[in-house]
C-alpha cells in the first residue's frame, strides 16, 4: 500500500488495525538470481536498484540478525559530497543527488535534511587543506563554500571562539550536506524493494560460500543452502570474515567506531559540525538528541562496543569546540564495526571468484554512500563492470598503488 | 581495556598504540615476488573474529614493542609479550 | 533555641522519615515557594507539598506526576538552576534538595497546567508509532522549510543553557581489589565480608544516603530498624582503613578488564560549588573484582490511562512515606501482582491515608495481612480516571465492575533486578520463566552479582548473596573469608505471578511514559512487522528516552512475545549501553577544556619571543612565534618582509627548537640510519650532515631531516615537528620489530636541547659574537653542511650546523635547553649592529619557498618522492623501508601532479595555496583539474607572490602558463610555471 | 634566572587556604640526567660497570636504585635515566664507568623535574596519573613511566611519608604545572624554594 497523508488518516480511523507489514518476512527459496549478503543500508539499496533499475527480481537479501541491525542502525547519520580526491567526489556526488530524491522514488520519508555540514579549521595548513578541498568539489560542480568567523559566528554563535586552545579560524560549508533518519534508510529500501519482489531474509546467516569449478554457486546459512547466480557482499564490518568463507583475504582491519546520543533537548544545533582540532563532530536529531561521535577506539574488535577513553576523548572535543553543552547529559553510547580500508576508500568490485562480487571497505564514512553504493553495486552485480562513478574503487588498486588515500595517512587503517 | 605490559604492569590502552597483525613479517627485497609479496605485506590482513596476535606499543610507558594476543570477540586479553623476546633466540 | 518557622507541608508527616525537620530548605518550582527538609530529594519535597503535576509528556503532552522515587524515572523531569548552570531534563526523584534550589518544568507552553500542544492527543491515532516515516514527503521541498522545523520545535524536552557551563570538572583514578556498585543490605554486606578479609574495598552507591530499599521500608534488621543497622554497618566500614565508601557516586559503565566509569556528583547538593571544588567528578575504577549489587526495579502495569499523575509505583510510595514522611495521596488503591506491594497498604495507612483497597489478579490461597478496613479484590485495575490526576479506578473483580475513588494508585509489577553494569559488555540477561524475572546471563569477568540484582528478593536473601559473593570475591584473589553470621530479618514473601494482560480499550495504555509509547503502538509495530525487540524499539522509540526504558522494557518484550505467540524468553532483549544514568557532558570531559583542552608545549626560548611581543600560532601541541611585529608595522606582510628582508640581507634569527631530535648510537647505528632513509647515508662522514628522506612502507614520503654524524657511532637526526612522534614510533618500530638484531640505541633530546636557526650574509659574523673565539668558523674549517661541538663565550656546549632551511649562508646553533634564553639574547644583542632580526614562521615559510623546500603541506602522505621532485634521492643500491612499493609505476608515473613552481604572469596578483590549476581558456570543471597550489607566499625577496604546487606533468611544463582557481574565494589568476627554486637556484648562497 | 614557562611559580600558598597545605612541592632545580642504554646483548656488562663504578645494580624492573653520587632509574627495557644530584659532566662520567657497555646521552636539561608530597599527595595525583599508588601496590623506590593530563610523565617514590619525584618533558612543564595546581587546588598547596643549584 501506497503511504501519504490519506493513507495515515484513513487507518487512524480504523483504529490503525488493517496495517500490513512494510516487508514481507520471506522465506529463503532454493535459488535466486542474485544473493545479496547483509541486510544493512548498502545491501538492501543494492537489491532494489538490481530490481529497479535492471529489472533483476529473483533477488535475496540474507541478513543474519534484523535488517538495519548493522552500521546502518548505528550511524551518526551525516550526508555530504565534500570530498577531496576525483575518485572519490563524483561517486559520492550521485549518492548525495539520489539523496535528494529519494523519499519521492520510495514513497517513505527517511528524513533527508540539507542542514549543511560545517568544518571547522584552525590553522594556516587546515585551512589551505579546506580550500584545496572546497576547490575540488567546485571544479566538480559540487557546492562549497569558505566561510571566516564572522559567519561561522551567525552560524553557530555558541563555539567557543575567544578562550579555546585550538581557536576557531574559518570553516568550509557544504549547504546540500546533512542528516538523513538512519533506521528509515533500511526500511523505506527493504519496504520498496519487496514491493518489487525481492525476499528479505532475515535471521538467515551466511556461514559458507560454495564454489563449484572456481564459480560461485550459492551461500550456506543458518537457513540452509540458497542457490544464486551471483552472490553480492556488502557485510560492512563483516566483510573479511563474510570474505574469508571464499579464501580471500582483503586491505581491510575491523574496528570499532562509538556513536553518542545526549537526552532530548529543544533546538540548538542548526547544522552538523565538526572540530578540525579534535576528533569530535554533532548535529541535533528531529526528535532532539545531540548525536555526535569522534575518533574509532583504533583496535581491531568485533565486539559492538567502545571503551572509557575514548568517550572521553570525544567528550573533551565536545566541551573545547562548544562548552555550553557541559549539563547536557549523555544518554547511551554505542558501538558499530567498520570495515576500515588501507585507504579508507571502498571497493566495489569483482573478486578472483567468479560470480562473487565485494561492496566493503566504507570506514566510518559509508552510510552517506547508500543510495550511490546500491546503484553501483547492482550495475556492477547486473553488468559485470564497474559504473562510471565508481571505477576507482577497484581491488587491485590497493597493489597497484593507485591508492584513494583522502587523508594521507597510508595503509594504517585505524588512522583513516 | 587493560593491557598487560611485560615491563610496566598493567595499563589502560590508550598508554599504548596499535599496529595490528603481528604474524606479518617484512618480506625479503631480494626475491623475485618481492613486489607481490611486499603489497601482501602492506595490504592484506587476515582479520579474524577471535584470537589475534597483534602488535603494541607503549607509547606512554617503557616504549616497548609489545605482542598482545587478544580476542576480536570479547577482548579478552591471553598475554603480552615484549616483540624482542621472539628474536633474542 | 528558636525553633524556625516553616510553612505548612501538606502532605509530610510530623514524625519519621529520614528527614532533618530542624533543617527546613527553601526552594521554587514554577515560580512557586515552597519548603522541605534536608534529606529530601526534590521529589520527595514536592510530594509533601501536595504537588502532583510535574510535567508533560513527550509526544502528547499529557499531565504526568511522579512514578517512582529513584533513577528509573521517566516522568519528572525539570530544568534545575538558572542561567548557564541551567540542567535541562533532570529527574526530581535524584535531585537533592538544597536551600534556594529553583526548578521549572518543561516541555509545556504556555504553561504546566495549560498545555497547548496537548491538542495533539485529538490526533492520537494520526500520531501513531512510525506516523513520520508515511507523511511529510508532498511537496518535497516542505520537508526543510516548514515539517521538520514544526517537528523539531514540537520535539525536544528541556532548553540548553546558552553560555559555557561555569562550573569546573575534574577526572581521577581508582583501584581496588573489589568494586561493590550499591550500597543496599546486600552491598554493605559485600563490603563488610570483603574489607574483613583484608580486600581493598571500593563502595559506590549513587545515593546520597546509603541504605538502598531498607530506607523505604519498615523492615527491621538484627532487631533494629532498617536505617539503623544500616546505620552500623556504615560506621564499621568507616573504621576499616581498607574501605572507601562514596556516596552521591554512580558507577555508569561497566568496560573490559575491571574498568568501570563512576560519576560522584561532588557538589550538585549546594547551589554553586565551593571555591576550588569542582561540580563533579569522573572516576575511572579499575577493579580485580566486582560485586553488582544494585538492586531492582518496580515494574509498572498496563491499563488504560495508567500515565495519570497519582498513579506510582507502590514501592515508590512506600519509600516516599517511609523514607521522606511524605504522603503521595490520601485515598489510596493498590493493584500489584506480588506479596511484596501489599505492604504498601500497612505502611501508608500508618501515616494516615486511608487504604481503600488492594486488587491483586491473584487466586491467592494465603493472603498477606492487611490493616483492617482494606480490602482485598481479586481482580484488575482496567482504568484510572480524572483529569490531570487520578480521581477513581475502575476495577474488575469479584465478578462485577467497580469505580474505586482514589487519589493514588500504587501499583506493582513485581521487581526487575538492575543488571545494566553486568551486560554492557555484551552478555544479556537470561528471561527465568519459572521465577519470573531476569536472571545474569554470562557475566562479564571477574563480577558477581548479589542481591535483588541477583533475584534473591527478600532481604534474608540479599544478605545472604552479599556475603557470598565478597567470599568468593576474596577467594579467588587468594584471600580468606569467613561467611559471616547473618542477622535476623522479619520473614518477607517475594511471591509473584506476573500480571502481563492488557485489558482491552480504546484508551491509551502507557508502555514507555516518557516517549508516549502505547501498547496500541507496540501492537502496531507487531502488525507492521517490526517484532523483533530491536526494531520495535527502533520503530516506536520504545526505551529510547532519559530513563532508557527502565520501566518499559519488560512490559514492552512481554507484549511483543505474546504478540508472537513465544514465551518471553524466546523474545530476547534490546541491547543495554552505558551510561546507566545519563552523565553530564562536562564531566566526561573533566578538566580538558577551553585552553586547557590539550597541553601547550612551549619552546625553551618562548619567554624570550613573548618580551619581543611575538604573534603566536599554533603549531601542532606547540606555539610558535609567527611574527614579531613591530611599531608601524600595520599587518603580518609587512613584520614578514622586514623580517624576510634583514634575513637576506643582514641575518635573521628563528626558533626552531620545535623539531624533532633523536640521538642515535651503537655499532649499528650506520646500518640502521642506512635502513631508514631512503636516500644513501653510508657514506656521511663525521662532522657531517645531510638531508634525508624517509617514506612509508607503502613507498609514500613519510618525513624528511637532517641526519648528522656527531661521531663513528653516533647521529643526530632531525624530524620535522609535526611528524617527531610518529618518526620516533617509526624507529622504534623498525628497530625493535624488523630488525632487532641491529645494535643500535636511540633516545629522543627534543626537549634536551634548543635549536636557533642563524641565517644571512652577516650570520657568521654574528656567530663569531656568541661562539668561543678558538673555534675556526672559516668556509674551509666548517663548509656548507658540516657540523661542529663547540663552546660558547660563556662556556655552553652547543653545536652547530651549517645547514639551511632559508637557502642563506646559514647556521643552526643548538645550545642545552636552559641555556637558550641567554642565547638568544646574547645573538640579538650582538645582533643589532649588524642588522639582525627575529624571524617567524611565516618568514621561515616565505623563505623555504622562495628557496622550493618541501614541508607540511607538501608531505601530506599523498605525495611520492617523485612527485616532489626528490625521485633523484631514491637510491637503487640498498634495501630501506619502502624500498619495494615506492618502485612501483603508479608511484613513478610521470603524468601525476609533480612539484613545480608558480608565479603570477600579473605580478601584482596574490596567490593562495588550495587553488586548483586548469588550462588557460578552459571553464573549469573536472575534467580540467590538473592539481593544486601547495604553499604559496609573498617574495619579499622578488617583490610578489610565488607559490609551490602539484601539477600534472608540472617539470615537463615549465615556461607554460596555467590558472590558479580559487573558486571557493572567488580568485582566478594566470601563472606561470616554474622552477621551485626562486632564489638561488645554484645554491651559492648556500655554500658562499 | 628569571622563573620562566618551565620553572615552578615563586614559593607560596595557593589554592583553598588552610592550616596545613595538602600538597608540598619543590622544583628540583641542579640535577644532571642522562639516558643510559644497554647495547644489544650487554646488560650483564653494564650492570657489572655500574655496579664497579657506582656500587649499585642497575634495576631490570621500574625502580630506582641509588648508587655512590648517582640514582639510576628504570625508563623501559635495558634502559635507564641516570640522576645526579648537582651539575656534572654526565656523559663523560658515565662513559667513563660503562664504556662501550652502554649508549649515554646527556637530558640534564630536557625535563622539569619536581618533588611532590603533603597529606594529600596521593588523592592530588589521582586527578590524572594513571598508576596504583596505594602502599600495598607502589613501594618506595618504586618507579612508573606513564603519563598525566596528556604529558608524559616520569614518577618515582621517594619516601614512605609519601613523597614523590616526578618529571615532564620541559616544553609541557607549564601545561602540567597548570594541571597540579588544578588538582591541588581544594585541598591548599605550597611551593616551596627549588632544592639544588640555581635556585
Ligand atoms: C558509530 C558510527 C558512526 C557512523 N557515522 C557515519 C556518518 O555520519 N556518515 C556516514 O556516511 N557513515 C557513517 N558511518 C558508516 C556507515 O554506517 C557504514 O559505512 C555503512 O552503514 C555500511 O554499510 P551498510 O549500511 O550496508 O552496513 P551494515 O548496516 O553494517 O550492513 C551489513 C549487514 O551485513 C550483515 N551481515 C554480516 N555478516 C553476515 C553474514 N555472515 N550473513 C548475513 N548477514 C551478515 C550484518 O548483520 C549487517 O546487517 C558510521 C558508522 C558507525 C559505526
Ligand atoms: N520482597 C520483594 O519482592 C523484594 C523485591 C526486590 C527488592 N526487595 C528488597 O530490596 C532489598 C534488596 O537489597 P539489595 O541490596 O539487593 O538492593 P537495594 O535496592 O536495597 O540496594 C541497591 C543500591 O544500589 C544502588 N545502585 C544501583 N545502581 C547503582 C549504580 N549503578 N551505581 C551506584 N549505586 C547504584 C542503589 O541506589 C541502591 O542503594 C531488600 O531489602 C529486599 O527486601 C524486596
Ligand atoms: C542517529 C541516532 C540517534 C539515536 N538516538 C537515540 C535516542 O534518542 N535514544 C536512545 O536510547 N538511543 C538512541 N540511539 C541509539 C540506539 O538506541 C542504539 O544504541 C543504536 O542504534 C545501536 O544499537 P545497539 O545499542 O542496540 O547495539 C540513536 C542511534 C542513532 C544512530
Ligand atoms: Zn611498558
Amino acid at each position: 500500500m501506497r503511504y501519504s497523508i490519506l493513507s495515515v488518516l484513513g487507518h487512524a480511523l480504523a483504529g490503525n488495525r488493517r496495517w500490513t507489514p512494510a516487508w514481507r518476512d520471506a522465506a529463503p527459496q532454493p535459488h535466486y538470481d542474485v544473493v545479496i549478503v547483509g541486510g544493512g543500508g548498502h545491501g538492501l539499496a543494492t537489491a532494489y536498484y538490481l530490481a529497479k533499475v535492471h529489472g533483476v527480481r529473483r533477488v535475496a537479501v540474507v541478513e543474519k540478525g534484523y535488517i538495519g541491525g548493522g552500521n546502518v542502525g548505528r550511524n551518526t547519520t551525516i550526508i555530504r559530497s565534500n570530498y577531496l580526491l576525483p575518485g572519490n567526489i563524483p561517486f559520492y556526488e550521485w549518492s548525495l543527488k539520489l539523496w535528494e530524491g529519494l523519499e519521492q522514488d520510495i514513497n517513505y520519508n527517511a528524513m533527508v535534511s540539507q542542514r549543511g555540514v560545517l568544518n571547522l579549521y584552525h590553522s594556516d595548513a587546515q585551512r589551505d587543506a579546506f580550500v584545496r578541498r572546497g576547490n575540488a568539489m567546485r571544479l566538480h560542480g559540487v557546492d562549497a563554500e569558505l566561510l571566516d568567523v564572522a559567519a561561522i559566528r551567525r552560524l553557530a554563535p555558541f563555539l567557543d571562539f575567544d578562550n579555546a586552545r585550538f581557536p576557531i579560524r574559518g570553516g568550509l560549508l557544504q549547504r546540500r550536506g546533512g542528516t538523513v533518519r538512519h533506521d528509515a534508510v533500511a526500511w523505506g529500501y527493504a519496504r520498496a524493494a519487496d514491493r518489487l519482489g525481492v525476499d528479505i531474509v532475515q535471521n538467515c546467516e551466511v556461514t559458507g560460500i560454495r564454489c563449484d569449478h572456481g564459480r560461485v554457486a550459492g551461500v550456506e546459512t543458518t537457513r540452509g543452502f540458497i542457490g544464486a547466480g551471483r552472490v553480492g557482499l556488502a557485510c560492512a564490518g563483516n566483510s573479511s570474515r563474510v570474505a574469508a568463507m571464499a579464501g580471500l583475504r582483503l586491505p581491510i582491519e575491523s574496528h570499532v567506531l562509538q556513536a553518542f546520543v545526549s537526552e532530548a533537548l529543544k533546538p540548538v544545533i542548526p547544522c552538523v559540525i565538526t572540530f578540525g582540532a579534535g576528533h569530535f563532530y554533532v548535529s541535533q536529531s528531529d526528535k532532539g538528541g545531540l548525536v555526535f561521535g569522534g575518533d574509532i577506539d583504533g583496535y581491531n574488535s568485533y565486539a559492538q562496543r567502545g571503551n572509557l577513553p575514548t568517550v572521553e576523548d570525544v567528550c573533551e572535543g565536545g566541551m573545547a569546540l562548544m562548552p555550553f553543552i557541559g549539563r547536557v547529559r549523555l544518554l547511551r553510547s554505542w558501538g558499530g564495526i567498520m570495515d576500515m580500508s588501507m585507504d579508507g576508500s571502498p571497493i566495489i568490485d569483482r573478486t578472483p571468484v567468479d560470480g562473487l562480487y565485494l561492496n566493503a571497505g566504507w570506514c566510518y564514512g559509508g552510510f552517506k554512500a547508500t543510495p550511490a553504493s546500491g546503484w553501483c553495486f547492482a550495475h556492477l552485480l547486473a553488468r559485470d563492470e564497474p559504473h562510471p562513478v565508481a571505477t576507482a574503487y577497484r581491488l587491485d588498486r590497493f597493489a597497484a598503488g593507485r591508492l584513494v588515500d583522502e587523508k594521507g595517512q597510508g595503509p594504517h587503517p585505524n588512522r583513516h | 581495556m587493560r593491557i598487560p605490559c611485560p615491563h610496566c604492569g598493567s595499563r589502560g590502552h590508550e598508554e599504548f598504540a596499535y599496529y595490528g597483525d603481528a604474524s606479518l613479517v617484512r618480506p625479503d627485497p631480494a626475491t623475485a615476488d618481492a613486489e607481490q609479496a611486499f603489497a601482501e605485506f602492506v595490504y592484506l590482513r587476515d582479520n579474524p573474529a577471535g584470537p589475534h596476535r597483534e602488535l603494541w606499543y607503549h607509547a606512554q610507558g617503557c616504549q616497548s614493542w609489545l605482542v598482545v594476543e587478544r580476542d576480536t570477540l570479547t577482548h579478552e586479553i591471553r598475554g603480552a609479550a615484549d616483540v624482542r623476546s621472539r628474536a633474542s633466540t | 533555641m528558636t525553633v524556625p518557622t516553616v510553612p505548612h507541608q501538606s502532605a509530610r508527616s510530623a514524625a519519621g522519615g529520614l528527614i532533618d525537620r530542624s533543617r527546613p530548605l527553601r526552594f521554587r518550582f514554577d515560580g512557586r515557594d515552597f519548603t522541605g527538609f534536608a534529606g529530601d530529594t526534590l521529589a520527595s519535597a514536592l510530594v509533601a507539598n501536595g504537588v502532583r503535576l510535574l510535567g508533560r509528556s513527550f509526544k502528547y503532552h499529557r499531565p504526568r506526576g511522579l512514578l517512582s522515587a529513584g533513577p528509573e524515572e521517566p516522568n519528572a523531569l525539570v530544568e534545575l538552576r538558572g542561567g548557564d548552570r541551567r540542567e535541562p531534563n533532570t529527574r526530581a526523584t535524584v535531585a537533592e534538595l538544597f536551600d534556594g534550589l529553583e526548578a521549572t518544568s518543561q516541555n509545556r507552553w504556555p504553561s504546566l497546567g495549560f498545555d497547548l500542544l496537548a491538542v495533539n492527543r485529538l490526533l492520537g491515532p494520526a500520531f501513531a508509532a512510525g506516523f513520520y516515516y508515511k507523511t511529510f514527503m508532498w511537496p518535497a521541498s516542505f520537508w526543510e522549510r516548514v515539517y521538520e522545523p514544526m517537528i523539531r520545535r514540537a520535539a525536544g524536552l528541556g532548553r540548553i543553557a546558552t553560555g559555557p557551563d561555569p562550573d569546573s570538572y575534574e577526572k581521577a583514578f581508582a583501584f581496588c581489589d573489589l568494586l561493590v556498585v550499591g550500597a543496599g543490605p546486600a552491598g554493605l554486606t559485600a563490603a563488610l565480608a570483603a574489607a574483613r578479609a583484608g580486600l581493598r574495598v571500593l563502595l559506590a552507591e549513587e545515593d546520597f544516603r546509603p541504605g538502598g530499599r531498607l530506607l523505604g521500608e519498615t523492615r527491621r534488621v538484627d532487631g533494629v530498624g532498617g536505617a539503623d543497622w544500616v546505620g552500623r554497618q556504615v560506621a564499621e566500614l568507616a573504621s576499616l582503613p581498607n574501605v572507601r565508601v562514596m556516596l552521591r557516586t554512580s558507577v555508569f559503565g561497566s568496560y573490559d578488564h575491571g574498568t568501570f566509569g563512576a560519576i560522584e556528583r561532588v557538589n550538585d547538593h549546594v547551589p554553586v560549588p565551593p571555591p576550588f571544588e569542582p561540580r563533579q567528578r569522573l572516576w575511572r575504577i579499575v577493579a580485580r573484582r566486582c560485586v553488582l549489587a544494585t538492586g531492582a526495579i518496580e515494574r509498572p502495569l498496563l491499563f488504560a490511562d495508567n500515565d495519570l499523575p497519582g498513579v506510582m509505583l507502590a514501592g515508590a510510595a512506600r519509600c516516599y512515606a517511609n523514607r521522606f514522611a511524605a504522603l503521595a495521596g490520601r485515598r489510596v488503591v493498590v493493584f500489584a501482582d506480588n506479596d511484596d506491594a501489599w505492604r504498601t497498604a500497612g505502611d501508608l495507612g500508618a501515616l494516615g491515608a486511608e487504604v481503600v483497597a488492594v486488587v491483586d489478579p491473584r487466586p491467592l490461597t494465603h493472603r498477606p495481612a492487611l490493616p483492617a478496613g482494606v480490602e482485598a479484590i481479586t481482580g484488575t485495575v482496567r482504568r484510572a480516571l480524572g483529569g490531570r490526576s487520578v480521581r477513581a479506578v475502575e476495577v474488575v473483580g469479584n465478578g462485577d465492575v467497580r469505580r474505586l475513588d482514589c487519589d493514588l494508585v500504587a501499583m506493582s509489577g513485581g521487581w526487575m533486578p538492575t543488571l545494566h553494569l553486568a551486560s554492557h559488555q555484551g552478555a544479556r540477561p537470561r528471561w527465568d520463566e519459572g521465577r519470573a524475572r531476569f536472571a545474569p546471563g554470562s557475566v562479564p569477568p571477574g563480577m558477581g552479582i548479589a542481591g535483588a540484582a541477583n533475584g534473591d528478593f527478600t532481604t534474608r536473601a540479599a544478605l545472604a548473596s552479599g556475603a557470598e559473593a565478597a567470599v568468593a570475591a576474596a577467594t579467588a584473589l587468594g584471600r580468606r573469608a569467613g561467611q559471616p553470621p547473618l542477622p535476623e530479618v522479619e520473614p518477607e514473601s517475594d511471591a509473584h505471578a506476573p500480571l502481563w494482560a492488557v485489558p482491552a480499550s480504546r484508551r491509551k495504555c502507557f508502555v514507555d511514559f516518557q516517549n508516549d509509547v502505547t501498547v496500541a503502538d507496540v501492537e502496531l509495530a507487531g502488525r507492521e512487522g517490526f517484532r523483533s525487540p530491536e526494531l520495535a524499539k527502533r520503530y516506536t522509540t520504545l526505551g529510547m528516552a532519559t530513563d532508557q526504558g527502565k520501566t518499559a522494557n519488560l512490559n514492552a518484550l512481554a507484549l511483543l512475545a505474546a504478540d508472537r505467540g513465544q514465551p518471553i524468553a524466546a523474545t530476547g532483549t534490546t541491547t543495554y549501553r552505558p551510561p546507566y544514568v545519563p552523565v553530564a557532558i562536562a564531566a566526561l570531559a573533566g578538566p580538558h577544556r577551553g585552553p586547557d583542552f590539550r597541553p601547550t608545549r612551549l619552546t625553551a626560548a618562548h619567554g624570550w619571543a613573548v618580551e619581543q611581543g611575538a604573534v603566536f600560532m599554533e603549531a601542532g601541541a606547540w606555539l610558535r612565534a609567527q611574527y614579531f611585529p613591530q611599531a608601524g608595522e600595520p599587518s603580518w606582510l609587512e613584520s614578514m618582509t622586514r623580517e624576510v628582508n634583514a634575513t637576506r640581507r643582514a641575518v635573521g634569527v628563528c626558533d626552531v627548537s620545535t623539531l624533532g631530535k633523536i640521538d642515535v648510537q651503537g655499532p649499528d647505528a650506520c646500518e640502521f640510519i642506512e635502513r631508514l632513509y631512503a636516500n644513501g647515508m653510508r657514506t656521511l662522514a663525521v662532522g657531517r650532515a645531510r638531508y634525508g628522506i624517509m617514506l612509508r612502507e607503502d613507498g609514500m614520503v613519510l618525513d624528511d631531516g637532517t641526519v648528522s654524524r656527531l661521531a663513528e657511532q653516533r647521529y643526530l637526526v632531525t624530524t620535522t615537528t609535526a611528524n617527531a612522534v610518529a618518526v620516533f614510533q617509526h624507529m622504534q618500530l623498525c628497530h625493535q620489530v624488523h630488525w632487532p638484531t641491529l645494535d643500535v640505541q636511540f633516545v629522543s633530546v627534543s626537549d634536551q636541547w634548543a635549536q636557533f636557526s642563524v641565517a644571512g650574509p652577516r650570520s657568521r659574523d654574528l656567530l663569531r659574537t656568541v661562539v668561543a673565539p678558538d673555534h675556526d668558523l672559516s668556509n674551509e674549517a666548517l663548509p656548507f653542511m658540516a657540523v661542529a661541538a663547540v663552546r660558547l663565550v660563556d662556556g655552553t656546549r652547543a653545536r652547530l650546523f651549517r645547514i639551511s632551511f632559508s637557502g642563506e649562508h646559514a647556521y643552526e646553533i643548538a645550545v642545552p635547553a636552559r641555556a637558550a634564553d641567554g642565547c638568544i639574547r646574547a645573538l640579538m644583542r650582538a645582533g643589532g649592529p649588524l642588522g639582525a632580526a627575529a624571524y617567524g614562521l611565516e618568514a621561515l615559510g616565505a623563505m623555504r619557498i622562495e628557496k622550493g623546500h618541501v614541508a607540511g603541506n607538501e608531505l601530506n602522505g599523498q605525495t611520492s618522492a617523485h612527485d616532489l621532485g626528490l625521485g633523484r634521492l631514491l637510491s637503487t643500491k640498498k634495501d630501506y623501508i619502502g624500498a619495494v612499493m615506492a618502485r612501483r609505476g603508479a608511484l613513478t608515473d610521470p603524468a601525476r601532479p609533480r612539484l613545480v613552481g608558480f608565479a603570477p604572469v600579473d605580478r601584482s596578483q596574490r596567490l593562495g595555496a588550495g587553488a586548483h590549476f586548469v588550462p588557460v581558456g578552459a571553464a573549469g570543471n573536472a575534467a580540467d583539474d590538473q592539481g593544486f597550489m601547495t604553499s604559496a607566499a609573498y617574495s619579499p625577496t622578488l617583490g610578489h607572490w610565488i607559490g609551490l604546487g602539484l601539477l600534472a606533468r608540472g617539470p615537463e611544463r615549465i615556461g607554460e602558463r596555467v590558472v590558479a582557481l580559487d573558486l571557493v574565494r572567488n580568485r582566478r589568476v594566470e601563472v606561470e610555471v616554474c622552477n621551485p627554486a626562486f632564489v638561488d637556484p645554484n645554491g651559492d648562497r648556500l655554500r658562499g | 634566572m628569571a622563573r620562566g614557562h618551565d620553572s615552578l611559580p615563586a614559593p607560596g600558598r595557593g589554592g583553598r587556604a588552610g592550616a596545613e597545605p595538602g600538597l608540598i612541592v619543590r622544583e628540583c632545580a641542579g640535577l644532571a640526567l642522562a639516558s643510559v642504554l644497554a647495547r644489544r646483548g650487554a646488560l650483564e656488562r653494564a650492570s657489572m660497570a655500574v655496579r664497579t663504578a657506582f656500587g649499585v645494580d642497575l634495576p631490570l624492573a621500574p625502580r630506582a636504585a641509588d648508587g655512590r653520587g648517582v640514582t639510576f632509574i628504570w625508563s623501559g627495557p635495558a634502559q635507564w635515566i641516570a640522576e645526579f644530584p648537582a651539575p656534572v659532566d654526565v656523559e663523560t662520567v658515565l662513559a667513563a664507568a660503562l664504556g662501550d657497555a652502554a649508549a649515554i646521552c646527556d637530558q640534564s636539561h630536557s625535563r622539569l623535574v619536581i618533588d611532590v608530597t603533603g597529606p594529600r599527595v596521593r588523592e592530588v595525583l589521582a586527578k590524572g596519573v594513571p598508576v596504583d599508588l596505594h602502599p600495598d601496590a607502589f613501594e618506595v623506590g618504586d618507579v612508573a613511566v606513564t603519563s598525566a593530563h596528556h604529558v608524559g610523565l616520569q614518577l618515582r617514590q621517594l619516601s614512605v611519608a609519601p613523597a614523590y619525584r616526578l618529571s615532564v618533558p620541559r616544553s609541557y612543564a607549564g601545561s602540567f604545572w597548570t594541571w597540579l595546581e588544578h588538582s591541588a587546588a581544594e585541598f591548599g598547596y605550597e611551593v616551596l624554594p627549588s632544592a639544588g643549584g640555581q635556585g
